[in-house]
């Protein structure tokens, strides 16, 4: 059974009354208590360590916070040289209290495609950071930064450079494109239809530009998804989901196929994956399973629960879905099925992929208004006029239905 | 910009990440055949070679200090070939070829208070947002209600006591930088902006803050001799948007900005389609700093979903399976008037036919 | 096969040569051939017969709209005496060109609920409408109306007082209550889950004077289906749909269902019935069929089937769907589910039922604007704030599923 | 009202039905049990008490003559105990408890021109509406379109070749009197209105035109000094819900106004929800007097239905199970830009998933 009623109140190693550089935070001591990891304890031992005012300052103000229930941040402007976006603003409202918080600045660094790390890079970074700022990261923020968290602005440009020249860049913000996350994809997950590492790393190369330097109607955001199980949520978080896909059938390993058939039954079979398939295409022969795949709709459902057996066929690729985000003004859109098969195996692939996202891009640019999002501007036109404005042809993948109402110009 | 700048910017992008893969990823790099889960918060995968990788994944608060970062190297360093990764829910995955190192990187992470967990059905780490601690818009502290919430639910993110995986998301004002999840809590106004005419036309530009509502409900106007902005209260749903565009439409309020809470949220393509949460609990107060009242509401759900729901069966195709009406009776939750949508497409949620439970 | 290139052109009765009265129609003509019943066939040996000149004018106008594809009828207000509608006024735009048909008027009369008729009163229909206008009677309009078409102005009085004095009366037309119809329920279906064609009548008379004298800001529609089947459309086209509805079990009569299997099959059980339930609540157990009646949604399907030994069960009723209308302006609406659960038993509940049907129609006439149906008032006022009006609760059963945006008043 | 009036109207709404019923309607009223479909056309209805009554439906063209209801009344009088009932789709019914009657009723049906059909797994008779014949604003005549449908499927009508029953709807412009149907053939114009500024202010209310229109397409305007409308060709889609208003917003044109062909659309509950026709053909030519490039669609629809639904499955539930592609492919239709919702709900019929057919 799941508690419901009171906390558990397993303590873990309190750092509230052993310090005494810190002030009293009784609400905040509240939340070092319970067995999951508690960022409370993270921050006190940091500030206790570090001895930083910045830390103490934020925690007052914080606890301060809880007892009110007001947040005192306001945003402004801070950058780093050439650039207009990637670090983001923060000062205390109420600076004549905690004037140890006064200036609280994030930066966000764009990881590596996959979030992978090795520790030499990792360390390194704390070691910047501890340096020049709190000491306090975000790993990730829900876009995927590295969100290096508290900095006074007079050293926002000598913590870039140093972590600039480790390799790391900032990423975005306002109304730019932003930073990008990419699934584990195939470094190790059978299942990845292109590479989504790679891509991710070089679409967002070749948008730096775009990232740095906010010229957009609004924010633009790419996720990379190696199949339909969409483990980046790029269908409702970003304008232009990249997900794998496959176009001819199912690769099945009629072996491994008997030998888990054998192990876990045919109930299991019938009840767990037949059962399941939203088209109902799987059916039993002899003892067998056979997918009908003209009617497969590339769920992953089948393929995720018999994985020794199943996976996407051999003709991989992927599609693209404009138009996802969340609820700001229109309520959250998922993004739309624009291209249903994309080849990505060459370069060229990759160029082909990034000139067409470009094109997207720039028609959005130039037809939406301001913070507009793409999947908005679509909308508000029509995804008609969004196909003859980046020139691609209609199909019914893009819809779950024809048009039930006349109101339409139709020209003979 | 204070200091003297030597470094000439490299606008690099991402970083490079062909340095951070752990050499069996490199090897069988697009080469994975299968997986299988042989543990709670372990993977395994089996390459085309072969090559088997084993994975470890333990939850973190996500707010980190250097401090823990380091500790969380050492491990790697330890026992697993100085290579680790982060997933998209902030839980940190250590891999190695060698199944004996797996037994000692649980024991390892839970030494430093991480626990081991978030693979299968389970309740994996909860995505949040930036909260009091950072944002200049929040009506709550989004790390400190999931704190709260992932000690509730401990166990249930280091075992396999769930149908399927629960993916769970807290948010601090509407926007929802969280996004949608199986169970999403989301900040909710209850009341309009109050507005500073004093300095409004000081800070915001007041056209783009009129522009940014939804349901044209502000108005340019003149208070006091100055240019500034009125609020239709009859219009205004409480949405925040403005507030967003500008920090003197105050929306945030101690007692008025409450919880609401969506299930059924689904970005996955796997049998069904991805679906947008519904609001299955609305003016949860906000109770710093354990949040109690959420935290009941979330356990109902997890309870009757628990007992309920198929295996693979997500959050919402239960719902979807059972009916909503059974949702509302077996989680004791109550389907108001304000459920009921009245948004731009709230037709099309109507129940344009005779099918009815009773 | 379905012939789908040419027509069959098999030769029914022609009158188009025979005749002496009627002028040339050659485009008309092509559709007195084929195998369907012809309206020009029918036509032309009414107009042979009666030599009535309004008929001759109204076939050759008709050719000459299929020769120039253009319709020549413009409306206009014709009434009966102490009626603002009721009848529908055509003139020619072309009277001009074709003198005899410069009137065609139709009246609208109310048919018996059901259409059922007995021959003394549809002859006597024949008789009068015989002597009065042009004997072409359609039957009937898609609202339900005896559609009389084709009188002209000075005899309409009188054609309608000598109807009238055989029980008829005039159907509605403009912002008005309008002519309702009801499947044939209890008079011949086991499905009938309250008295259609008693509510009917009942309903429509005491309407009787909004169906005459237009006072709403638009239309109002009633349809009476006796259950889901809903046989009268009512859903998509009425305001207020009535639709039969039970809240307890299915009844099954076990033996006639062991009967049914045997005869058609398990196969045909599992494949016909079962997999077509909607909530797959139907299980086989031991050769029987087992309905978990708390997730049927009452859709029928098994009942259809297995008419034989299932039906809804005792506790009957009617559902109320509010909003239903097609296409105009903001595309084809169904009824929303108001109120799944009515009793129908008695005449206090006919009472109470007359009763809400006008809270509701009052609220829509206070709150529309004109020319708005009440499902797009609903639509535009949100339908909480119809809820309100009309003092009823939220129910679960009125969506699909709670909203999954935010926007939203919400007063805590 | 030209003549004198000695009669006082009697305001009695619709005609008292119970001397409209049969006997052993009347006798069983709401007592019955189940009922058969012995044969095309033809019903069996048993009743609790254990009597039985057959009921034999023919269609008819609907614009009857006196002397058809005439036809009629003697058939039933001769078979049917003098009485008789119509159905929703312009069927007749004549009623008998005696299985004798059955065969001598087809008999005299069939003999006056009315097929007996339309009851079971086949093509019922159209719904329709005025048409050139009578309605004010039509673009076609439904009489002659449904007359050339039907003489094609007049097989169908009279047999069980299909695997549901199909109901077809036919209207003579947008509004669509005719009504959600498996097929509904409704005009579409494909240009703007044309209007008569000389005389537009004499004849209809300016500002009820205005706000007829759904996309706010007509402006105020003068011409010739005097006061007319606009419309802004750009924003309008040639709708006519200004012509209803206004006979002078001449929206009908013998070439540009054309067909469409919607298919999926449902009334009944039984088994999925109602559902709305959707678009499948459009800019079909208006081809009096036999229509046959509409006839010739209808008959694709219907075949590539008839190979591959299955018992009790409508024509859109098959759609649905084999999905649009598969539709578009068996159809040999073509799915258009033009089919992409662009209306209020538009998003909602996205594909906003990755879940595809290749
Ligand atoms: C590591 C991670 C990707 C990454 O690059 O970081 C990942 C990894 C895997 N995902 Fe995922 N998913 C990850 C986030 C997601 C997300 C996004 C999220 O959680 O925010 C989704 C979409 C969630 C949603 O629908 O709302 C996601 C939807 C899936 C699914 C489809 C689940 C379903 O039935 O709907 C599968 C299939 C499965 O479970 O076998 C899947 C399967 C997998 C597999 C089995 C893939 C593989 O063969 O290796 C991996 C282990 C599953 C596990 O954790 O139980 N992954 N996966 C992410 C781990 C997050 C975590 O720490 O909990
Ligand atoms: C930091 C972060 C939350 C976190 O703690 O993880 C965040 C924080 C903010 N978001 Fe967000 N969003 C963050 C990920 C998201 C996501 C999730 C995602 O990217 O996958 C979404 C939903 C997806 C989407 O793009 O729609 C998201 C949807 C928004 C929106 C609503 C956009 C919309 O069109 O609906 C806003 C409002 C706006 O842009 O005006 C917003 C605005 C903001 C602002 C800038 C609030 C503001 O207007 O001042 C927040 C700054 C907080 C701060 O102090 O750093 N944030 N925001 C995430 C970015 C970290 C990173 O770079 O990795
Ligand atoms: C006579 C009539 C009612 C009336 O008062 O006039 C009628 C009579 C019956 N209907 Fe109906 N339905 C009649 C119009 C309708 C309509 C409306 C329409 O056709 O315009 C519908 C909704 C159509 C739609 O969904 O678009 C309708 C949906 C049904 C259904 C559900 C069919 C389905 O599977 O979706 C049934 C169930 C069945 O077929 O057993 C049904 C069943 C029946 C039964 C079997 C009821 C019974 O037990 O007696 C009757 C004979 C069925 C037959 O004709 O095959 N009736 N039925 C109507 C005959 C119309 C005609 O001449 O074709
Ligand atoms: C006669 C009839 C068609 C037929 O041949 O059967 C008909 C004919 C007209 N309809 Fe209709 N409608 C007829 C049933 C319907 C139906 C079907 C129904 O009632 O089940 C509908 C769809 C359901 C609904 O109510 O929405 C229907 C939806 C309309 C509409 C669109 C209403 C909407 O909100 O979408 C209009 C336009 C309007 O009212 O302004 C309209 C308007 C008209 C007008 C008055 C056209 C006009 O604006 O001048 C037509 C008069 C034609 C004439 O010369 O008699 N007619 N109309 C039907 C009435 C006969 C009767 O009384 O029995
Ligand atoms: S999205 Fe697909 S390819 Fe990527 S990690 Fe998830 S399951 Fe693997
Ligand atoms: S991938 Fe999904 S749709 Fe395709 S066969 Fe498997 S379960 Fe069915
Ligand atoms: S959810 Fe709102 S308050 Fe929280 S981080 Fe995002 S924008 Fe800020
Ligand atoms: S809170 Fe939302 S609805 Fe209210 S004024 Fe601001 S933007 Fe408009
Ligand atoms: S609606 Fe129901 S009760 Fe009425 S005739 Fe049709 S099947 Fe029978
Ligand atoms: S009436 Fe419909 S929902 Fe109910 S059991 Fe029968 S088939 Fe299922
Ligand atoms: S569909 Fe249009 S043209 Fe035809 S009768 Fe109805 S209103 Fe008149
Ligand atoms: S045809 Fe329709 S869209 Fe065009 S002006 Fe008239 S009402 Fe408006």
């Amino acid at each position: 059974m799941v508690q419901i009623k009171k906390n558990i109140g397993v303590e873990t190693k309190s750092t509230s009354c052993g310090g005494t550089f810190l002030h009293p935070t009784p609400m905040l001591d509240e939340l070092e208590k319970g067995p999951w990891p508690s960022f409370i304890v993270g921050i006190k031992e940091l500030a206790e360590r570090t001895r930083k005012p910045m830390l103490r300052g934020v925690l007052d103000q914080l606890e301060y916070s809880y007892q009110t229930k007001t947040g005192y941040w306001e945003g402004g402007l801070v950058t780093a040289y050439g650039y207009g976006s990637g670090v983001i603003s923060r000062r205390s409202k109420i600076a004549d209290k905690f004037p140890e918080a006064h200036e609280f600045h994030t930066l966000r660094v764009q990881p590596a495609p996959g979030l992978h790390y090795n520790t030499t890079m990792l360390r390194d970074l704390c070691d910047t950071w501890e340096k020049h700022g709190s000491g306090l990261i975000a790993l990730h923020g829900q876009t995927g930064d590295i969100m290096l968290q508290g900095i006074e602005e007079a050293k926002v440009q000598e913590c870039f450079d140093e972590i600039n020249q480790a390799g790391w860049d900032l990423g975005g913000a306002g109304p730019a494109m932003r930073t990008s996350v990419s699934c584990v994809g195939p470094a190790r997950c059978e299942h990845a239809c292109y590479d989504t590492l790679q891509l991710h790393y070089k679409v967002m190369q070749h948008f730096a530009g775009d990232v740095h330097r906010p010229q957009y109607s609004y924010k633009f955001k790419f996720k990379f998804s190696g199949c339909p199980n969409d483990c980046t949520n790029a269908i409702f978080r970003s304008d232009l989901a990249v997900i794998g896909m496959w176009r001819d059938a199912i690769a099945m390993d009629t072996e491994a196929m008997q030998g888990w058939i054998q192990k876990n039954g045919v109930d299991f079979l019938v009840n767990t994956v037949i059962n399941r398939c939203p088209t109902r295409v799987i059916s039993l022969a002899e003892g067998m399973m056979v997918i009908d795949n003209a009617n497969c709709v590339r769920c992953m459902h089948c393929i995720n629960v018999i994985t020794e057996a199943l996976s996407p066929g051999r003709e991989r690729g992927l599609a693209i879905l404009l138009g996802g985000k969340n609820t700001l003004k229109v309520g959250a859109m998922g993004g739309t099925m624009i291209v249903p098969f994309f080849k990505m195996e060459t370069d060229e692939d990759i160029a082909a992929f990034i000139r067409l996202s470009e094109t997207m891009i720039e028609w959005w640019n130039d037809n939406s208004f301001d913070h507009e999002r793409i999947g908005e501007t679509i909308e508000r036109v029509g995804l008609k006029q969004f196909l003859d404005g980046v020139g691609l042809d209609a199909s019914i993948d893009m819809v779950s239905r024809p048009r039930s109402n006349p109101y339409y110009k139709s020209e003979s | 910009m204070s200091s003297e700048r030597t470094w000439k910017t490299i606008e690099s992008g991402p970083y490079d990440y062909h340095n951070a893969l752990h050499p069996v990823v490199k090897k069988n790099y697009g080469k994975w055949k299968y997986h299988e889960l042989p543990r709670p918060g372990v993977l395994k995968h089996i390459a085309e070679s072969g090559d088997v990788l084993f994975t470890v994944r333990a939850g973190t608060p996500r707010q980190d200090s250097v401090d823990l970062i380091r500790r969380i190297c050492d491990i790697a360093d330890t026992y697993a070939d100085g290579y680790l990764r982060f997933t998209v829910r902030n839980n940190v995955e250590f891999m190695t070829p060698d199944e004996e190192k797996v037994e000692l990187l649980i024991e390892a992470l839970e030494k430093i208070g991480l626990p081991v967990g978030g693979i299968g059905p389970c309740v994996s780490n909860i995505a949040h947002t930036q909260g009091w601690l950072h944002c200049d818009i929040p009506a709550t502290d989004a790390s400190g209600v999931v704190k709260s919430i992932m000690d509730n639910l401990f166990e249930e993110f280091k075992n396999w006591y769930l149908p399927s995986k629960v993916r769970i998301s807290t948010s601090c004002c509407a926007i929802n930088c969280g996004g949608q999840a199986d169970i999403a809590i989301v900040v909710k106004h209850t009341r309009p902006p109050r507005i500073n005419h004093e300095v409004i036309a000081n800070i915001c530009e007041l056209p783009k803050v009129v522009a940014r509502c939804p349901v044209a409900a502000i108005r340019p106007t003149v208070v006091n001799g100055k240019p500034s902005l009125l609020v239709d209260n009859k219009k205004c749903m409480y949405c925040g948007a403005c507030f967003g565009a500008c920090p003197v439409m105050e929306i945030n309020h101690p007692e008025h900005s409450k919880f609401g809470i969506w299930v059924g949220g689904k970005n996955s393509n796997a049998r069904s389609k991805p679906a947008l949460g519904c609001l299955v609990a609305q003016n949860l107060p906000n109770n710093p700093p354990r949040w109690p009242e959420v935290n009941e509401v979330v356990g109902r759900i997890l309870n009757a979903y628990k007992k309920e729901g198929q295996p693979w069966e997500r959050l919402g195709e239960w719902i979807d399976r059972v009916g909503w009406k059974h949702f509302f009776a077996a989680t004791d939750l109550v389907f108001e008037k304000d459920m009921i949508d009245s948004y731009r497409h709230a037709r099309t949620t109507f129940n344009q036919s005779a099918h009815v439970r009773f």
